[in-house]
């Protein structure tokens, strides 16, 4: 691309307007949470000035993972449950593109389980949105791990019959966490101002994002939505701040400093009130692309100098010729 | 070549003379860590230079540490040393070196040991301080010798300790010393070996292993009357030798990737491990991913997102990497899986050879998924299948996948050194605006082919799904589209066999019998047909490299003869077998590949011994067929 | 029967005397949760008690909540109504019930309906206050009418609040009425189904229903001039009416399993959740595991530990067991292995249906990993499939892979009502001390057979692994090992296979065509038969059941035929596609493997439409073959 | 069996010797910690006289999960990863076995990630031994998680990028742990101690094994090894008592009570000195299979009768007599 083109670009992006981000007519069941964090994204996208076309979203199989499909961007929508190692790859090799994860609480927390520990333990710079509404949805009600004890569900008919596990908690306790969060679909500011930190954080962000589904467990999060009191805010001048208007509604407030693990996980235990902020937010944690990221880049010619000089250790001349060329080894 | 008997070229008069043979099989084997092995490279890199053909197989222990003076812990090379070309590891040893009778006997009784073979034997056990060692030894010793086999006890460790405090050290360039002179090999030419893989270290390791080497030269001069020499054709231009992995790992590099993801998995892990060493200089890299799920999508991503990337594996891992790979055929993004097979089903024999995993390969993933599968057959081919796969995966969109196996990973032989070529790498990947209206999936409707957008590209934006779709990418349920786009993944195929011509007939162009084979066990038929053409019989073999989409004119060449049978390195009931009967009959993979393309009445002729086929081996099955049993083709 | 076209046995005189017919599609179809689906339930139960042939459909869309009133949202049954047994969902519908114009467009323009079709339509978007709404409804009205259809405009809603304040939940049982009346139905049958379905709900509903139940049947007795009556043969034995998911189920339970390992994946998971429902009661368990992967191995560590388990998937899930399979094949642990099919590669098509399977089935593991493959082809035979397979996998130490597909999950059908027989079960685990010496894998030499020990047995203690054995289970890298082990694994299917008989043939016994099929094409194949042979053609068709081992015989039967096609739900390259010829063309799964077995040239015809296939489509592909193209067959 | 098999082979389990658990020469590397776990888990099944028919190990893939071949009871070497899943199909249906499983670092927390988290989730009674050798032994020196950042290996020619998982505390982060521990291969009286604590808990007791790996790593653990100081040992009346002998050697003693999850967080933080004891113990959280195990056992009446239950409700009746047999649905 000509420089020119890249500054009409440059340019025109300035003015991306939502419709920019905005692809086809989502099928969520009306009222589903993913609605919420669909706006929620595309506002960030335009607020952010993301080019469509270097930027990714990338989801595996769930209505969560259906994402992509309604954003005007660059997605792909996987298999189930590999999202995370699928952005993984896309992110090492493409340190341009901004690279953002949909996953659902079956996708992530089962059957990605392996996967999600390892993504938060590689930290790439990556905003993982964890759509957790506490069900599989797309596969119509059966209980996933998060599902409170006693959800009665398609394959837990009398009521489930384990504590929910708690992905906050799970991910704390990884190596090289550097960046959880917990948002509610039905306070879109704050989920709005969790998903910019998020974004804007350099690392494997995580994102867990209490989403309801009125379709299979209506009633789930509705005495939360009810009543504020039973949504504590976190704030901190490290974390978010809380808008006037905000503050007024949801009083139940705490003081959480994002750099402090022990307090994150004491907040990440706390299921009544639900907590809403940045559990831990550690900037210095290094990004595995940068550590692995080839010092050089790949040019014809580096691969030719690299490729003889290998060869060369390998290589058995003429007898003749031999003692002339053979390198004193390496 | 023919390994069933060596022939003596020309006896010389005095015994001093050497003897000058077409072909011998050497081996030194040892406990693990006792330097076997290098001393067997070193051997096969002294003859390869002075023009020898040269085949090396790696003998190693299954277990890690084996107990020292195990039958089951044999570690050390297996070389077979030529006078013409060699491509693959032959019959039984003519000459062993063993540091211990333990390890020797285990190869014994594994069959490994050619009836009257020279057996050159540590013989220090003999005075050994535990009395049961040094009476295992004289034990062995005396069944060896009553066996016919020529034994001659050497006092090795004795020899070296005039040399060096610790002899056990030093043994392996002893040893290579008393080759040297069994087989006329030059000294300076040695030396300059030793220097070569002594050079990272100090002058004084060089200095001390090369007196290793002259005492040993000399100890066999004075005290053996064992001297063969095996004329070499002079060579002019550079070779390397390397072993199929090494290939491998040189192709990705050569292929112009980035990217190889990875989960450790023998034997397919030592290629990431030379990798790992040498990628990052081209800018390149290995990741090693939590597991084959991963490292498969990893390296998904990583093609999806420009470039073609690689991600390699073994049997169990290719299992996991189904879903995977059916991902990849269905939002049709270039990816070259590499299967370096080994013994199955299930852990198997994991350092053992096998060519299981055809079938896996073509059917493995549920639904249709369309893939190209390559085989290289020859060390040379491991490195230029990559070149091969990762273009075709680009220009196809399509996933590739090459199955070596354990044989090709580990032996090693010279071959021609490559000329870097600028053709053999990827273009840099597109990011110019698409063209107004243009889909991510158009399909041509007669090649299947379509245009891939990549991530950068404005206008481009679309988002790939594992869902049926259409030429927008959008999901789509209706009858037609999925008609449309399973066809058009498939016909990509079809579009590719376009494009190929009929394999090369090695021997006689019409006959009694065509044997067809795949991958590593070329070098083993291709002698096999010499050897039978050179006993009069009318033979030909055919060894396929494009396994899916095939070559076309298989059958055209196969009607030229009276029977076909494959030759392969997988499971096939026995037609002699009680319960077996043509209707039951399970075949080997390609035989039952062929039957459904060409309707003839191929038969197959298979081993799942963990071992290379042997040229003999070939050889008998061939006379079986040829002798008629059981009955006419077709 | 043969559904090209619906032949009335007699028309009388007046127009209220109802049409007799051999058979009618009937669906009825609206926005999901609007009742559609009941009301086609209810229907198909009522039809089958007075004893007709009855073959129910889900419409179902693929949205979890698709928009109202939208072309891809149309939810519902379709039900095909018969004189005699009906067998399969047959060709189009006949007539179509639908709650709005759009549900109905998009089944028109999926060509669902038969030219001309009857179509009942709920006429008040015609008034509705979005006068987008009304425009559009009155152009597709408009529309359909000049295409030909028999649109009646139906006041479904208005007539029905007039008995109750929320017509829309109403409305299903006001059009069950109106068919009851349509198709001279017991109208006391009709109550007491009501009865049934809405029996734990309290009496006044089931009365309301009832009220609405009769509103329909008189409207119809007053307005509309359509009264067919399909002729019923008496029923005397009990039937069940159920889909073959619940088949399964039930099949899982009287097998005497008890615990099924899952994740949940569609079409699969509809037989797990109404066996989470009742498994319990019978003492068993559905463990909803993390993933595909862990319910493997749950069941397989279930199936160790004593009786044979079961785990149950679909196509993605399949894929990732596959490596989970080869360990129970190398450890021969029975083991029952559920796929019932959907449209693929990859995600794919999630509710559709699919025949893509069977090649991953059977060869989607690494290495040789033989195992048992069935597939039932009825509902019925869904049912006794999983009986049968539990006792293959204990009796032969095997894994048994059950392929059912997304057509049979979902239909439903009368079938004979089972009788209990205790032989179904397994016996309890062997607790018994092993006797001395006697070893874990101790296969007979001619059939491959073994004991198996099962923990808890005194003396039996022995460490199964993955990695090649003897038959004491002790890790073996011999080559005699490896081939033994191999063998002994590979002779038990032809063991099982000697033990079966040929399959029947439906239609004549020699002629010019003999179709092949297997799974739930069954009954659309032999009803295409019919008709053909109806019109004077010598064909017949042959149905498999074991697709691995096969049965015996085929072949033979296979020549008594001119020609010999399979027809299957997967992909097969057209030949008349401009890059496809015989040499490179890709056959349908079950072509490709009698082609191999028989070296007989038989051909396919296939589709993937995501729709069962059609009498009327195979009628055609038959008639094409039978004029000979592409040329004769042998 | 007969009751008088039954009571004669009681009679003589209670003279079990080391002999009856022991198969074979274990075929690991001299001075490979894998030997002295195995000597600790021979000793731990004579002295509960566990009933070598009655015992069940089951392994992944790697060298630690050659474990089962070396004992003479059952056994299962399975597949890499897998041990898990397979060891809970096992549990959950034969409640009369004691089941073991022995996992590598590379088995349980790399590819058998996604297993772990769940395993500990279930809380079936197992008893879990992580062998840790922080390396992938079997498949010849690559980097596993748990490998200290930099290691060198043949993945890692140039030293490993990333800090190393810590095993305890990401257990100790997911939801129904109950038993959590951790042991060191050179303190054999120690690691008997753990391994039977972890025995005779009824959950899922997971038990880390610091595991050196001459072959590999010669050096890893050495400065521990060495210097008894770096080796902190805990101790609690809920907990392990340490013996006189040993607390002269390991004077590095910590009170440390395993009811409590946050100190217990702390003391899994701790890298050097490295703590050795029961990290958490909390003998009520309920086990899967209790919860799951079907209350009726499955008889062959019972399954006739649930069976025609079931047939019942689909069922239709000839014409004639369905008045009277339908029942009134259910
Ligand atoms: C390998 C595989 N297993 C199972 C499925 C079926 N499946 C699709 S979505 C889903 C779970 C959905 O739950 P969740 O991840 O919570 O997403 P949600 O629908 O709730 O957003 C499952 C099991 C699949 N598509 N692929
Ligand atoms: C599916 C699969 N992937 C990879 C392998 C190869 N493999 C065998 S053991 C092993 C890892 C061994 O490391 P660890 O689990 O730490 O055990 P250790 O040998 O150190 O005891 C690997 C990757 C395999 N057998 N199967
Ligand atoms: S089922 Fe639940 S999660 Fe899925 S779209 Fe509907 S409301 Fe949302
Ligand atoms: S390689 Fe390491 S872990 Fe494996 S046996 Fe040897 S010392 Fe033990
Ligand atoms: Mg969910
Ligand atoms: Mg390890």
């Amino acid at each position: 691309m000509s420089d020119a083109t890249e500054c009409l670009l440059r340019l025109h992006d300035e003015q991306h307007a939502l419709e920019d981000y905005q692809s086809g007519v989502p099928r969520w069941c009306s009222g589903c949470g993913d609605n919420a964090i669909l706006a929620a994204v595309q506002r960030l996208c335009r607020d952010e000035d993301l080019r469509p076309e270097k930027t990714v979203f990338v989801s595996g199989i769930g209505c969560s993972s259906r994402f992509p499909h309604y954003m005007k961007t660059y997605g792909l929508h996987t298999i189930h449950g590999r999202a995370l190692p699928i952005a993984e790859g896309i992110r090492l090799t493409r340190p341009d593109l901004a690279v953002f994860v949909n996953t659902g609480d079956g996708d992530c927390c089962s059957i990605g389980a392996a996967h999600w520990i390892h993504a938060i333990r590689y930290n790439m710079n990556l905003t993982v949105m964890l759509h957790d509404n506490q069900i599989y949805g797309l596969t119509k009600k059966q209980a996933s791990p998060t599902s409170p004890v006693g959800t009665r569900s398609n394959t837990t008919p009398r009521g489930s019959w384990l504590e929910a596990l708690q992905p906050l908690q799970v991910t704390l306790g990884v190596q090289n966490v550097s960046f959880v969060a917990q948002a509610v679909d039905w306070i879109p500011e704050v989920l709005y101002d969790i998903l910019r930190a998020a974004h804007r954080h350099r690392g494997c962000s995580f994102v867990r994002i209490l989403q309801r589904c009125p379709e299979w467990l209506p009633k789930l999060f509705e005495p939360f939505v009810r009543d504020p009191q039973r949504v504590c805010l976190l704030h901190h001048e490290r974390g978010l701040a809380i808008s006037p208007e905000l503050a007024k509604i949801y009083r139940n407030q705490r003081e959480h400093d994002p750099r402090d693990l022990v307090a994150a996980r004491a907040v990440a235990a706390m299921q009544d009130p639900i907590p809403v902020g940045i559990l831990y937010h550690d900037p210095d944690v290094p990004c595995y692309e940068d550590l692995r990221r080839p010092v050089q880049g790949h040019t014809p010619e580096r691969v030719r100098t690299g490729l003889e000089a290998e060869f060369d250790k390998f290589t058995i001349w003429p007898q003749g010729a031999s003692a002339a060329v053979v390198p004193d080894t390496e | 070549m023919n390994d069933a008997v060596t022939i003596p070229l020309e006896r010389p008069a005095g015994a001093r003379e050497p003897i000058v043979l077409t072909e011998h099989i050497v081996e030194i084997i040892s406990d693990s860590g006792e330097g076997a092995q290098r001393c067997g490279q070193a051997l096969g890199a002294i003859a390869a230079r002075m023009g020898n053909g040269v085949w090396t197989v790696e003998i190693i222990p299954a277990e890690i540490r084996p107990p020292a003076r195990s039958t089951a812990g044999a570690s050390g090379n297996r070389i077979r040393l030529g006078a013409g070309p060699v491509t693959n590891g032959g019959g039984e040893t003519d000459l062993a070196v063993a540091f211990n009778e333990q390890v020797l006997l285990g190869r014994v009784s594994a069959g490994e040991l050619k009836p009257g073979c020279i057996i050159l034997l540590e013989s220090m056990w003999r005075e050994d301080r535990d009395p049961d060692i040094a009476a295992d030894y004289v034990q062995v010793h005396d069944q060896l010798v009553a066996a016919g086999y020529d034994v001659r006890e050497i006092p090795m460790e004795r020899e070296c300790h005039k040399l060096v405090s610790d002899p056990r050290r030093g043994k392996n360039m002893f040893a290579l010393g008393m080759l040297c002179r069994i087989y006329s090999l030059s000294v300076p030419l040695a030396r300059e070996q030793i220097a070569r893989a002594f050079g990272k270290k100090d002058k004084k390791v060089v200095t001390q292993n090369v007196a290793l080497l002259e005492a040993g030269f000399d100890w066999a001069e004075s005290n053996l009357d064992i001297r063969f020499r095996i004329p070499a054709a002079p060579v002019t231009e550079p070779h390397m030798v390397i072993n199929g992995n090494t290939a491998l790992a040189l192709g990705i590099l050569a292929s112009g990737m980035e990217v190889c993801a990875m989960y450790p998995i023998t034997p397919a892990t030592s290629a990431s491990h030379y990798l790992s060493d040498v990628f990052e200089k081209v800018g390149g890299m290995v990741h090693q991913a939590e597991d084959e799920i991963a490292a498969c999508a990893f390296a998904f991503g990583a093609s999806y997102a420009g470039k073609c990337a690689v991600t390699i594996t073994s049997g169990p891992g290719y299992s996991l990497k189904q879903e995977g790979i059916g991902l990849a055929v269905m939002g049709e993004i270039p990816l070259v899986v590499v299967n370096v097979q080994r013994g199955g089903p299930s852990t198997g024999q994991p350092t053992k050879v096998e060519q299981g995993d055809l079938l896996a390969a073509m059917f493995g993933s549920h639904g249709d998924a369309p893939k190209v599968v390559l085989a290289p057959s020859t060390i040379e081919e491991c490195f230029y299948s990559i070149i091969t796969a990762r273009k075709l995966a680009e220009t196809f969109r399509m996933v590739v996948v090459v199955l070596s196996d354990a044989a090709l990973a580990t032996s090693q032989q010279p071959i021609p050194r490559p000329q870097f070529d600028e053709a053999w790498l990827a273009p840099p990947a597109d990011q110019n605006p698409v063209a107004a209206g243009a889909l991510p999936y158009d399909w041509d409707p007669t090649t299947g082919l379509s245009q891939r957008f990549i991530p950068g590209q404005p206008g481009g934006m679309y988002t790939l799904t594992g869902l049926a779709h259409d030429r927008a990418s959008h999901v789509a349920y209706d009858p037609a589209s999925n008609q449309d786009s399973i066809r058009a993944r498939s016909l990509k195929l079809a579009t590719l066999a376009k494009t190929l011509r009929p394999p090369p007939v090695y021997g006689d162009a019409e006959g009694d019998l065509l044997i067809v084979g795949w991958g590593s066990t070329r070098g083993a038929i291709e002698e096999a047909i010499d050897g039978l053409r050179a006993e009069g019989h009318r033979v030909a073999s055919l060894h396929l490299f494009f396994l899916q989409p095939m070559q076309p004119g298989l059958k055209a060449i196969m009607q030229r003869f009276r029977r076909v049978m494959t030759v392969e390195g997988n499971w096939s009931d026995r037609p002699d077998d009680p319960m077996i009967d043509a209707d039951n009959r399970r075949y080997s993979a390609l035989a039952m590949l062929l039957r459904a393309r060409t309707l003839i009445d191929v038969d197959c002729w298979s081993e799942v011994k963990g071992q290379p086929i042997k040229p003999g081996s070939i050889r008998l099955a061939a006379l079986d067929k040829l002798r008629g049993a059981p009955g006419e083709n077709r």
